[in-house]
């Protein structure tokens, strides 16, 4: 099976690892993610206004291509994720942003919001299955507890992100189990971290951060799992807990033994 | 050809101030049939009807066409009046000139235009109007109540007194439904199962009632008197005659791993069991799906420990069928799913639990002996926090749009007794608005504010956690002095919306009962039909119908017991005549209408007939109008157009088409 | 330039036809009502006891004698007063939209909408969006008998 | 102003039965001056003035928690991105410059939240 994949700014920089070994994993069950041609960054932040149209072309352009290929578009940054998925939305059921998307763009077919956007996580429950994943693990991480973060992105607004129950998430509990670890449940998983607020009010992340490391800790948590650079970032640099952070993928990769 | 009256009606301001009421009589006095015209303040009023049945006999009216309100207002009325002066009722048509016309248009040009229209429409129809003569069926005296909760039991109570026999259908092993579950009820403080619990005794003992537990309604035909109910009888394995309810059994089964469903699951209950210890019918039960027996074939202590005799493996599901006049819904209600909530955690400790379980911990006979404990380690609490409206009033896919109406007093009932027995704990209120109307209501609410000193919170809660010291912490919002609220404490009770339950779709389908987008059965009117559903001789009791307390439901049910008990006392009902019929030279006898109508109304039979001189043997439908419900269904399925339908015929609808086109 | 001057003097409006149902939309159409909730009085209702009573042929002649929009009502699927009649007259319909189309006449003139006796609020939004619908297609030319129409001069 | 708003979110805040979830539910309740719940309400009164001029605007961490848990589909982020985007799309009215940028890096820092500053608080 070949994916399109769209990796996002981070990934190409600080996130590298979530990167690579997101894609080595992938190859290794069978899947090869191929990168959107020239692709742009997302914006990181969904513009919310409901006027916007600009902020939304470069998510467009992604969304076109790999509807060229008749693949589906597979993220893996919890930021990008959202964006792209809530512009695809927009172009599937928003009349007025699509016509003007379509007549700024120009695309040779216009679109309509026709390709199928699934976070890597989602790729591994629906398209491969955990119980496969489970499978193919050759390194399980036996005894390790870990805490998943899930933060604001991948499941909020649920109406439009339908990934998981919002309030009560299972998917990577589920991932942790398939690689053979023991997920650990606290109550700030699904809790805002601050990340956005890392530039210009560093003392407010870091407050935040602290909540949530603390609540996976107060649980037995050995380290943290998540999607998005920039909640490691906030959970790892800006919290005073000491637990360590990963990208979910290095685990996996760690457990496919592809590390 | 027709001699019609117009009668426009005023409805006092109602119509008059947007549609001109004397422009109306002068547009429609020189229709084709119409011989007389005028308006009036209130049609309906006795001077109005008598003025209608003046200009009946004065002008020797073949019919008339009234411009008022709703035909499902008053439409029998002026029927009535009809026929009080000498006039087929199904003579008479009317034309909604309020609620589709006056109350909806402001112009008054533009609505006096549109009532003149519909007033066309009606003459138009009435003008090829029939005299139609009413049959009559027979009524079964016998009632069916389908829930034994309090609503049910008192339906059922009230109808059999008055000397006609019911039926109960319950579904559970027991009736007394939620309320046997409570612990207290507001505004007194009564204890509920104290008096519950005669009722049930009553309603048992009682020479005119018979309770079928355990049993479901299976399927529903026939129509108001004549009733025709399967119930279906669920085996189970335990003989109800012979059953002494001595409690042997469920005491040895040694399946003891499953939830008590009557504790809310708090504790677990064998798979031989009694419901609870005042259960009527007082006679055990074996839920195969958990009976160690029923998986491996072995185990059957119960058996042996039954000095009756009474547990029998190969018992099968019995079904029932019955005749009955009358109908009675009284399927309840059960609590939303909280688990959509889980920002309170509810799914993931053990201390976050609903205000039912709740009222089973109160209760003596509930899974703590009614102490007050932490569910997680069985602690005494120190404080205790309520949420209220969890999942009521909201607008998202996971709310109810409407007030629950309960959960105000019950929390404030929770409250206070909480603080009554154990002074020591501290009682929280989360609450948006406190809605007390009611006898004593508000009073009793005070009541906790003032005497209890339970601490009220104008705010909602947004995230609970489990905080270092294993308690929870509660984050919320206090909107009158615009503060963020912070507590640690050791239970949190969510006050969860109430639902209908949740077979009350099913049952409403096979009773074509019409149900609202929230599965609450629709009442045949807001107001002035409270206790009637639409569809004629089901009756409506206690919250299948919508959020109501003990008090309401018991009128409500008793209304009810009146609705049926008028129904069963008459000996004949008279049936719409307004139902399908065959022309029987245009039949060609090709059955189609008889595949598309429900209610097995039509068959065939071979007819000599005289088509234009020829004498010939043809097989003809023929619709047996006692079945005939006048969907009409058949008369467009009809390929030869024989099938016509009384009363909305295809020629009245077309000269209705007519009219308001041209 | 009769049909010019038409539209320049006063705006165009509509004719249309609703057939309720007796037990849901009529009912839907009554709590419209009571709750004052406008639409254009360019609706008129027909009563029916069920949408499964609407023969097709209704519908086209009311196109037939002029009426430039017909709204069809009922009960919601499943809901039906009488079981299954609003399946009926929703496979009926279903055919007769693609007869419209081979009469030439738009298929937005028509219209299938299940309003329950509890949603005034449908009821009311319903039919000003179909009124709006009609209003934007214009008059109704197609199926017209034409001794029906008014000799204009 | 408030029809600016209004049209700018697509959210109608007379939806609000100020509940409060919002506020309660908001992680960046203490550092806002003028709290999430009160948005719909000076929306609907025409405050706006006073929330162009709030601290809240630029404390909201667009976490989506209050419109995940608004009962009342009010989902108040929606309320506040308006108005930042109406400080924002006035000439000069941003927050984050970019001179300020060199001293706030560190050598772990993602660009996702330099992406991020620029698209939530300039123009």
């Amino acid at each position: 099976m070949t994916y399109s994949y769209f990796p996002g700014c981070t990934l190409k920089t600080k996130a590298k690892d979530l990167d690579d070994f997101g894609k080595k994993s992938a190859e290794a069950l069978g899947i090869t993610l191929e990168e959107v041609q020239d692709w742009q960054c997302c914006g990181a932040v969904y513009p919310l206004a409901a006027d916007e149209i600009a902020t939304k072309l470069s998510s467009v352009r992604a969304l076109a291509y790999a509807k060229e290929k008749s693949q589906p578009l597979v993220t893996i940054c919890s930021a990008c994720h959202h964006v792209i998925k809530r512009v695809n939305n927009d172009m599937q059921s928003k009349e007025d942003i699509r016509t003007r998307v379509n007549n700024y763009l120009g695309l040779d077919e216009a679109y309509n919001g026709e390709t199928e956007v699934i976070h890597y996580l989602e790729m591994l429950r629906d398209k491969i299955g955990f119980d496969e994943l489970k499978k193919k693990v050759v390194n399980p991480l036996k005894g390790r507890k870990i805490a998943a973060y899930y933060g604001c992105m991948l499941l909020r607004p649920n109406k439009e992100m339908q990934f998981d129950d919002p309030e009560n998430p299972t998917i990577m509990e589920d991932f942790i189990r398939a690689i053979g670890a023991e997920p650990i449940l606290y109550a700030f998983r699904n809790e805002c971290c601050g990340g956005y607020m890392t530039m210009n009010d560093k003392a407010l992340a870091s407050k935040m951060a602290d909540k949530v490391v603390n609540s996976a800790k107060i649980k037995g948590a050995g380290e943290i799992i998540t999607a998005c650079p920039l909640c490691l970032y906030n959970l790892k640099e800006n919290s005073k807990g000491d637990l360590p952070v990963y990208y979910f993928t290095e685990l996996l990769a760690e457990a496919l033994g592809v590390k | 050809m027709q001699r019609i009256g117009v009668f426009v009606c005023w409805c006092g301001s109602n119509i008059a101030a947007t549609v001109d009421v004397d422009a109306v009589v002068e547009a429609v006095k020189n229709e084709p049939g119409v011989c007389h015209a005028q308006n009036y303040q209130y049609m309906c009023s006795e001077a109005g009807q008598g003025l209608i049945k003046n200009a009946i006999k004065e002008h020797n009216l073949t019919g008339i066409v009234v411009c008022s309100c709703s035909p499902r207002m008053h439409e029998a009325t002026f029927r009535k009046t009809a026929e009080q002066a000498g006039l087929n009722p199904y003579m008479v048509e009317i034309a909604n000139i309020r609620e589709h016309c006056s109350w909806i248009h402001k112009d008054k040009k533009e609505a006096t235009e549109k009532a003149v229209i519909l007033a066309r429409a009606a003459i138009a129809k009435v003008n090829l109007n029939t005299p139609l003569r009413p049959g009559e069926s027979m009524v079964t005296k016998r009632a069916l109540v389908i829930g034994g909760g309090i609503a049910g039991i008192q339906s059922a109570l009230d109808i059999a007194d008055a000397g006609y026999p019911v039926d109960i259908v319950e579904k559970s092993p027991t009736i007394g439904g939620k309320m046997a579950q409570l612990d207290k009820t507001f505004p007194t403080l009564d204890c509920a199962a104290c008096i519950l619990t005669p009722k049930m005794v009553e309603a048992a003992q009682h020479p005119n009632i018979n309770i079928y537990s355990y049993s479901e309604v299976e399927a529903v035909t026939g129509f108001v008197g004549n009733f025709d109910v399967k119930i279906k009888k669920k085996a189970r394995f335990v003989d109800e005659k012979k059953c002494t309810g001595c409690a042997v059994c469920t005491a040895k089964c040694p399946s003891r791993k499953g939830g008590n469903e009557f504790n809310c699951n708090l504790d677990n209950r064998g798979a031989i069991y009694i419901p609870f210890a005042q259960a009527v019918p007082n006679v055990a039960c074996i839920d195969s799906t958990r009976c160690i027996h029923f998986k491996t074939g072995k185990c059957g202590i119960c058996e042996k420990s039954c000095s009756a005799g009474a547990v029998n493996f190969d018992q099968k599901d019995e079904i029932i069928e019955q005749k009955y006049g009358a109908i009675v819904v009284a399927t309840g209600f059960q609590i939303s799913d909280v688990t959509k909530f889980d920002e309170f955690q509810y799914t993931k400790h053990p201390d976050v639990i609903t205000s039912l379980e709740l009222e089973r911990i109160m209760n003596a006979a509930g899974p703590t002996k009614g102490t007050l404990l932490r569910m997680s380690n069985k602690e005494h609490p120190k404080d205790i926090v309520f949420i209220q409206c969890v999942g009521s009033r909201g607008n998202t896919c996971r709310d109810k749009t409407y007030c629950s109406k309960i959960c105000c007093m019950y929390t404030a009932k929770h409250a206070m007794l909480i603080r009554e027995k154990y002074p020591d704990v501290n009682v929280h209120v989360f609450y948006i608005d406190v809605r007390t109307p009611g006898k004593n209501f508000d009073e009793f609410y005070r009541r906790a504010v003032e005497q209890y000193n339970v601490d009220y919170i104008k705010g909602m809660v947004g995230k609970v956690w489990e905080n270092e010291e294993g308690r929870l912490t509660v984050q919320g919002v206090d909107l009158l002095s615009n503060r963020r609220i912070m507590l640690d404490t050791d239970m949190v009770v969510l006050a969860a919306a109430i639902e209908p339950s949740e077979g009350v779709r099913n049952i409403a389908t096979m009773l074509t009962a019409s149900i609202d987008t929230n599965d609450f059965l629709t009442e045949a009117h807001p107001k002035l039909r409270p206790v009637e559903s639409p569809t004629a001789g089901v009756f409506l009791s206690g919250v299948c119908q919508g959020p109501k307390d003990i008090p309401e439901t018991v009128s409500q049910a008793g209304a009810a017991a009146v609705k049926v008990v008028g129904l069963l006392a008459k000996d004949k009902l008279v049936t719409s005549p307004c139902t399908a019929n065959a022309n029987e030279l245009m039949c060609n006898g090709c059955s189609t209408c008889e595949r598309v109508c429900p209610y097995g109304a039509i068959d065939y039979i071979d007819k000599e007939v005289n088509d234009h001189g020829k004498r010939e043997v043809r097989r003809i439908a023929r619709v047996n109008s006692a079945l005939c419900h006048g969907c009409g269904a058949c008369t467009v399925a009809c390929p030869s157009g024989a099938m016509d339908l009384q009363g909305f015929s295809n020629r009245q609808i077309m000269a209705e088409v007519d009219a308001i086109c041209k | 330039m009769q049909v010019s001057e038409n539209t320049e003097n006063k705006e165009f409006k509509p004719l249309i036809v609703a057939f309720c149902c007796n037990w849901c939309s009529y009912a839907g159409a009554d709590l419209a009502g009571t709750s004052r909730l406008s639409y254009p009085a360019e609706v008129k209702i027909i009563r029916v006891p069920c949408s499964c009573r609407v023969n097709p042929m209704f519908i086209l002649k009311a196109f037939e004698k002029g009426a430039d929009g017909v709204i069809m009502c009922g009960c919601h699927p499943g809901d039906c007063h009488y079981s299954t009649g609003n399946y009926y007259a929703r496979r009926r319909m279903t055919l007769l939209f693609s007869m419209l189309d081979y009469l030439g006449i738009d298929r937005a003139r028509t219209r299938v909408e299940w309003v329950s006796a509890a949603e005034g609020q449908k009821f009311s939004l319903v039919m000003n969006d179909f009124a709006k619908t009609v209003t934007e297609l214009g008059e109704n030319i197609k199926l017209g008998d034409l001794r029906c129409k008014k000799q204009q001069d | 102003m408030s029809e600016d708003i209004i049209a700018i979110s697509g959210i109608n805040p007379r939806q609000c039965m100020k509940c409060g979830k919002c506020s309660a539910t908001c992680p960046a309740f203490e550092e806002m001056d003028i709290h999430p719940h009160q948005f719909a309400s000076m929306v609907v009164e025409g405050r706006i003035d006073e929330l162009l001029a709030s601290e809240s605007i630029w404390k909201c961490l667009s976490c989506f928690a209050c419109v995940e848990r608004c009962p009342r589909s009010v989902e108040p982020a929606k309320l506040i991105e308006a108005v930042r985007v109406s400080v924002l799309r006035e000439r000069g009215g941003s927050f984050l410059s970019p001179d300020e940028i060199p001293a706030k890096l560190d050598p772990e820092l993602p660009s996702q939240a330099i992406a991020a500053a620029f698209r939530k608080y300039r123009k």
